[in-house]
């Protein structure tokens, strides 16, 4: 059974603005399920939505799954409960995430004496000292302050502050965003390693492709609110069916491969504003491909073989 | 931290330094003769005015010297009550710090509670009415308030620190106590303003930040979202700016003080106006300067108490 | 003939050495990825060459002449710059028309200015060019606002263009469109460029030669092809393999971040992280790196590793 | 093309002028300084100034309002009304002036200092906070007792004590706009001082600029009530701090006499408030900090 089970979800924002325009998703325990998108494609609001860490202006459609229960239809006490407990997220933006004026130490222990108020202190303390080292940090940096860590430290804090209650689920949205090349590869290896050792599901929310691609099992890639391609994450990234996921996986191209030597992938405009989507498929007016037909109606997701699904009219004319 | 201490403390030292200088020469430079001034409307026995005159005829530069050798040290004696103006300050100095301590207590809590209850509830009908309340006892002129509370609310005295004939420990506390109800209320409507929006803006600024998404997805519960993260974080640079405006608290007193004849620096500043009585005012300034100076540094070390950004650096 | 070059080139920020002695040349119309991580010194070597900040040792040359900086102003117009983030590098309350005609009103360029900006803003590809005079920044998308900025260059007609990260901060797909125009006008225009970035991918896909630069120093330099098939500095070696790709081998990532540019080591300044160091060497190797100052290398057209390794 | 740049200017105005109707508390506040400053400008046609001679009142003391004297009359049998409308024009005029003494004085030392940085900036800003240091209203009243009360003296007197704070706010604000990478585009397109400070810097910080300015008045208003309330304005133009220190020393608080004292502070407020939920707004609609989105 699925850990996470996102049905039919929908999300629009105040003024009538769609961020999320029916996505189906599951997860499974030990399973890595990349998201894929550029801004505002509804990515960063499915994080929020599972938790239901939406503003209160925001109406949701669908449901949410976690365990087999509905995440918005539970009771706030039992939400609560379920927060960190169950599912817990790796925030973007570490530095602003965490309270400035607190150590460390103390927001990592603060979800487990509330998840499990019969911790002691010093229980707590020692896992704190023992989550973070699981994460690579010496346990006595629980002393610190945020401002005292490196930008990779943090992100590092912020997945120790994410396994606090043992959860099944993590999200990680954009962990690596603003890290480094080579601080970016090791938060990827201590991810794979901690989803490897402790069964965890890991949802990793990225705007590149190339970082899903050899970190996830499967990958969906979404555009305008909706997703657009579905499927095991190496032949997405690899041999993609959605004009689309091309695009993106030729944005970070094969370093040595001569297909990109001098010749940049892009894609002419840009991506729609979710207030003003195109008529049609929403990517039609950018799409290389583009035919008549595909500014009459939107295309649903279409199965295209081997557990993929692509939501293209000419997806089973691809390669 | 310790370069952050020294730092604040030798700005202190040199902002008191030009204060100090300041205060000399803006009544020195004066257009038109110092013992005019020094001793308009007054009557001076030829024997004071002889001694003034020696004083203030030598060169200017050995008067600085002198000056700056002790500057709380005036030497010239108030031309309204003829004594030492230390001495008149050092009378002065408690009562006000008895109104303005209980006035700024009384006012910081009550704003800090409004400005909590109102910046968490943005927008909500007790946020629009605090609101709406604090901007119009911002423009009150707290002299007239004071007026208003004397014409209206007339059986609690309108001035003074003490009733004549009351003895007694007891019954002089109690008296105090209730001369103390109308220009303290005066003093505090104002600062309620004030500090209500401090914070009020600081708590909305907490509002924005991400730290308080994690809180809400950790399971915290709303009220310890507030209470353990958005409050106290607000709440840092509220006692900062409350301890900045100590200082200047003091210099607000005056107008007050002077409508409820309430012996205190003020009072005493509104008296050496009628004269004027340079000297005293001199005086009266110079400690007004020096109070802002040492808040203004207990703000800045109590800051680097509170915040481990500064304490930890 | 080189368009700019840096000559034993140092930058110093107090106490840090951001730039540590730097030879580099960018021919005319060759483009020249300049790669590191942050805090290499990278992006200062950058506004060194283009006179934006002065180096305390050595000298930048401009059409091998040695920049005066008493006369930066007729500099500036063979030398022009692209910054990483469009949305900041354009003044929220200038029209695009203002922004791209702002350097002509600096440098009194003679000619119809109306004529000269909507010439420029077609050449950065926005069509047709009156459309979008009179534009805020914020009504543009990312990719627009950079190609408005690339305009506002244009329009003084520089030799060279220096872009610091020109498309880190834009969506995904619409960096390959910035690429390809940066490389259209090169052979349109015949534009040298350098191009500072942290991704070997963009190097990949648009430069001739790549510099690989490492607290304050080249650490690699060379033909593309060839320092990215087969790089011989270990530091570029493990910035390949960590580079994300389907098949590759077993990715070498570094322990710890980016160190200190007050604090340099001696010898090899890589030697603290380096894997072939911490794997082991010969002992009359290892004792070169831990006391062996590397020489700084040349700015010509070879292949050339900072390293005591063959 | 200039056409369509005005049709654009005037669309930019409009929508300032759309975003500033929402805050309706502003409206009301815009509504109020209307009336006080026809107020001030009609002065004379709406009550005679000759009623504000002692010598010329003919009317009874200490009376109360009546159909004669609406607001009653003051300690010399002048007409409380008369002295409230013309004491309109020198609130207005002293809050007004004031402010542009200080505005000046504090934008052109806070772009400065934040512009040059290093060895300018510690010497301005140094100035600045140690003007901040010292008391305001102990300040003015030493500085008001030495030049001596005339409209002119107190008008220097609240602009030179005023301008510490839009120094600070200018050059915190031309620090963070001297930090936008479009300073370093106009810098590397060959832009020299003058050109960034004028083509960019100001026109960046004015906005805040003009907010702040309308905060400045309302507390240069407050300053100038409280100096001639302690008798340190000009006597030969009454202001309302002057009516509020004639009923403070004739006790007009213990004989009941509150049209004398009611009103004068009424017209404070109300002017002040006005003042700041204007400034309020106008802060709203240009600081974009403030704003959601965009």
């Amino acid at each position: 059974m699925s850990l996470l089970e996102l049905r039919d979800l929908s999300v629009t924002y105040a003024g009538d603005v769609p961020a999320v325009r029916g996505v189906s998703l599951s997860v499974a325990p030990g399973e890595v399920l990349g998201v894929a998108g550029e801004s505002g494609c509804g990515k960063s609001t499915i994080t929020n939505a599972v938790l239901r860490l939406l503003p209160k202006s925001a109406t949701v459609g669908g449901s949410v799954l976690l365990d087999g229960e509905d995440v918005h239809g539970m009771s706030f006490g039992r939400l609560r409960a379920v927060r960190w407990a169950t599912a817990s997220i790796v925030f973007q933006g570490a530095l602003h995430s965490l309270n400035a004026v607190r150590t460390i130490g103390r927001q990592i222990a603060e979800p487990i004496l509330l998840h499990e108020p019969k911790t002691s202190r010093k229980a707590a303390d020692l896992r704190v000292g023992e989550l973070l080292e699981q994460v690579g940090l010496p346990a006595r940096r629980a002393r610190d302050y945020p401002h005292q860590l490196s930008g990779g430290q943090r992100q590092r804090v912020m997945i120790a502050l994410a396994l606090a209650c043992r959860p099944r689920l993590v999200i990680a949205d954009e962990p690596t965003t603003a890290l480094d090349v080579m601080v970016q590869a090791q938060v990827l290896q201590l991810l794979s390693g901690l989803v490897k050792d402790l069964g965890l599901a890991l949802v990793l929310i990225s705007h590149d492709l190339s970082v899903l691609g050899t970190t996830c099992d499967r990958v969906a890639v979404m555009y305008a609110g909706k997703v657009v391609e579905e499927g095991p994450a190496s032949v997405v990234f690899d041999d993609s069916r959605h004009p689309y996921s091309g695009a993106l996986a030729g944005a970070f191209p094969r370093v040595g491969d001569p297909r990109f030597r001098y010749a940049p992938a892009g894609l002419a405009g840009d991506p729609p504003y979710p207030g003003d989507l195109p008529a049609g498929c929403p990517f039609h007016p950018r799409c290389p491909v583009a035919f008549d037909r595909c500014s009459e109606a939107e295309v649903e997701l279409l199965d295209v073989g081997a557990g993929r699904r692509a939501a293209c009219l000419r997806a089973g004319e691809a390669s | 931290m310790r370069g952050y201490v020294l730092k604040k403390v030798g700005w202190s030292i040199g902002t008191l330094l030009f204060v100090v200088v300041f205060n000399f020469f803006l009544f020195r430079l004066l257009p038109g003769d110092p013992i005019g001034l020094y001793t308009r409307g007054r009557n001076m026995s030829p024997d004071q005015l002889i001694r003034l005159r020696q004083q203030l005829n030598r060169p200017i530069g050995e008067q600085f010297i002198t000056y700056l050798s002790n500057p709380f040290a005036s030497t010239i004696n108030s031309t309204r009550f003829n004594r030492p103006v230390w001495e008149i300050i050092g009378e002065r100095v408690w009562p006000t710090v008895l109104l303005v301590g209980t006035a700024v207590l009384v006012a910081a809590l009550a704003g800090v509670w409004l400005g909590i209850r109102s910046g968490w509830r943005r927008g909500s009908r007790f946020d629009r009415v605090t609101t709406g309340t604090t901007n119009t006892l911002y423009a009150m002129p707290e002299f007239w308030v004071g007026m208003m509370l004397i014409m209206w609310l007339p059986f609690f005295p309108s001035g003074g620190i003490n009733s004549v004939g009351v003895t007694g420990f007891l019954p002089t506390v109690v008296d105090t106590a209730w001369h103390l109800v109308l220009p303290v209320t005066a003093l505090a409507i104002v600062y309620l303003a004030e500090y209500t929006s401090i914070m009020r803006a600081s708590l909305v600024d907490e509002l924005r930040q991400d730290y308080l998404t994690l809180a809400r997805a950790k399971g915290l519960r709303e009220d310890l979202v507030r209470r353990r993260h958005a409050v106290p974080n607000a709440l840092l640079p509220t006692m900062t700016l409350i301890f900045l405006n100590l200082g200047f608290v003091i210099g607000g007193a005056i107008t007050v003080e002077y409508v409820f004849s309430w012996p205190g620096l003020g009072l005493l500043t509104a008296e050496a106006l009628r004269g004027p009585d340079i000297p005293l005012l001199q005086a009266v300034f110079l400690l007004f300067s020096l109070g802002v100076i040492v808040f203004t540094l207990l703000a800045d070390l109590l800051y680097a108490v509170l915040d481990p950004r500064v304490s930890t650096q | 003939m080189s368009a700019l070059a840096a000559r034993g080139v140092h930058v110093r920020f107090g106490a840090a050495r951001a730039v540590d002695g730097v030879d580099l040349e960018i021919g005319s119309g060759e483009i020249v990825a300049l790669v590191g991580e942050s805090g290499c010194g990278k992006s200062s070597l950058a506004r060194a060459l283009l006179g934006l900040v002065r180096p305390v040792r050595g000298t930048v040359e401009c059409a091998d002449r040695p920049l005066d900086y008493r006369r930066l102003k007729e500099f500036r117009r063979h030398v022009q710059l692209v910054l990483q983030d469009p949305s900041g590098s354009l003044n929220p309350r200038h029209t695009v028309y203002e922004a791209v005609a702002e350097g002509l009103r600096i440098h009194k360029v003679p000619g119809d200015e109306r004529e000269l900006v909507a010439a420029a803003l077609s050449k950065a590809g926005l069509r047709p060019p009156e459309r979008f005079f009179l534009r805020y920044p914020h009504e543009l998308s990312g990719g627009q606002r950079q190609r408005v900025v690339i305009a506002g260059a244009l329009v003084l007609e520089p030799d060279v263009l220096v872009a610091d990260e020109p498309v880190s901060s834009l969506d995904a797909s619409v960096r390959g469109e910035i690429l390809a125009l940066l490389l259209r006008l090169r052979t349109e225009l015949g534009l040298s460029l350098l191009v500072v970035t942290h991704d070997l991918g963009l190097a990949w896909n648009i430069a001739d030669r790549v510099a690989v630069m490492y607290l304050g120093r080249i650490v690699e330099t060379g033909d593309t092809a060839r320092v990215l098939t087969s790089p011989r500095h270990p530091y570029t070696k493990a910035l390949l393999s960590v580079v994300p790709e389907i098949a590759r081998q077993d990715p070498i990532v570094l322990k710890g971040e980016a160190p200190d540019p007050s604090r340099i080591p001696a010898g090899c300044r890589f030697r603290p992280r380096c894997p072939a160091y911490a794997a082991g060497l010969p002992a009359e190797l290892a004792e070169r790196c831990e006391k062996e100052t590397l020489p700084v290398l040349p700015a010509d057209r070879g292949h050339h590793a900072a390293c005591v390794l063959p | 093309m200039t056409a369509i740049a005005w049709q654009r200017r005037r669309a930019t105005a409009s929508r300032f002028w759309a975003d500033f109707r929402s805050h309706r508390s502003a409206l009301v506040g815009l509504g109020i300084l209307l009336f006080f400053g026809l107020v001030a400008v009609f002065a004379s046609v709406l009550a005679d100034p000759a009623g504000l001679d002692v010598t010329k009142a003919t009317a009874p003391a200490h009376a109360a309002p009546s159909g004669d004297h609406w607001l009653g009359t003051d300690q010399n049998g002048r007409s409380v009304l008369t002295l409230l409308i013309h004491g309109t024009r020198v609130s207005l005029i002293v809050g007004l002036a004031a402010t542009a003494i200080a505005i000046v004085i504090g934008t052109v030392i806070g772009i400065m200092a934040g512009f040059y940085g290093g060895w300018a900036r510690s010497t301005l800003m140094g100035l600045t906070d140690w003007f901040l240091v010292i008391p305001f209203l102990p300040l003015a009243i030493v500085m008001a007792t030495v030049l001596g009360a005339s409209l002119l003296n107190i008008i220097i007197v609240i602009g030179v004590t005023s301008w510490p704070g839009t120094a600070r706010l200018v050059c915190a604000q031309t620090l963070s706009v001297r930090e936008r990478p479009y300073m370093e585009r106009a810098r590397a397109l060959g832009g020299g001082d003058w050109h960034q400070m004028t083509r960019h810097i100001l026109p960046n910080v004015m906005p805040l600029v003009l907010a702040h300015v309308v905060l400045t008045v309302s507390v240069a208003i407050l300053s100038e009530t409280t100096l001639s309330f302690l008798g340190l304005g000009d006597p030969t133009r009454p202001s309302w701090g002057y009516i509020l220190d004639n009923a403070y020393g004739t006790g007009a608080m213990s004989n009941g006499e509150w049209w004398f004292v009611l009103p004068p502070g009424l017209c404070v407020v109300a002017v002040v408030l006005a003042f700041t939920l204007v400034g309020r707004a106008l802060e709203a609609v240009l600081n974009p900090r403030l704003r959601e989105g965009s």
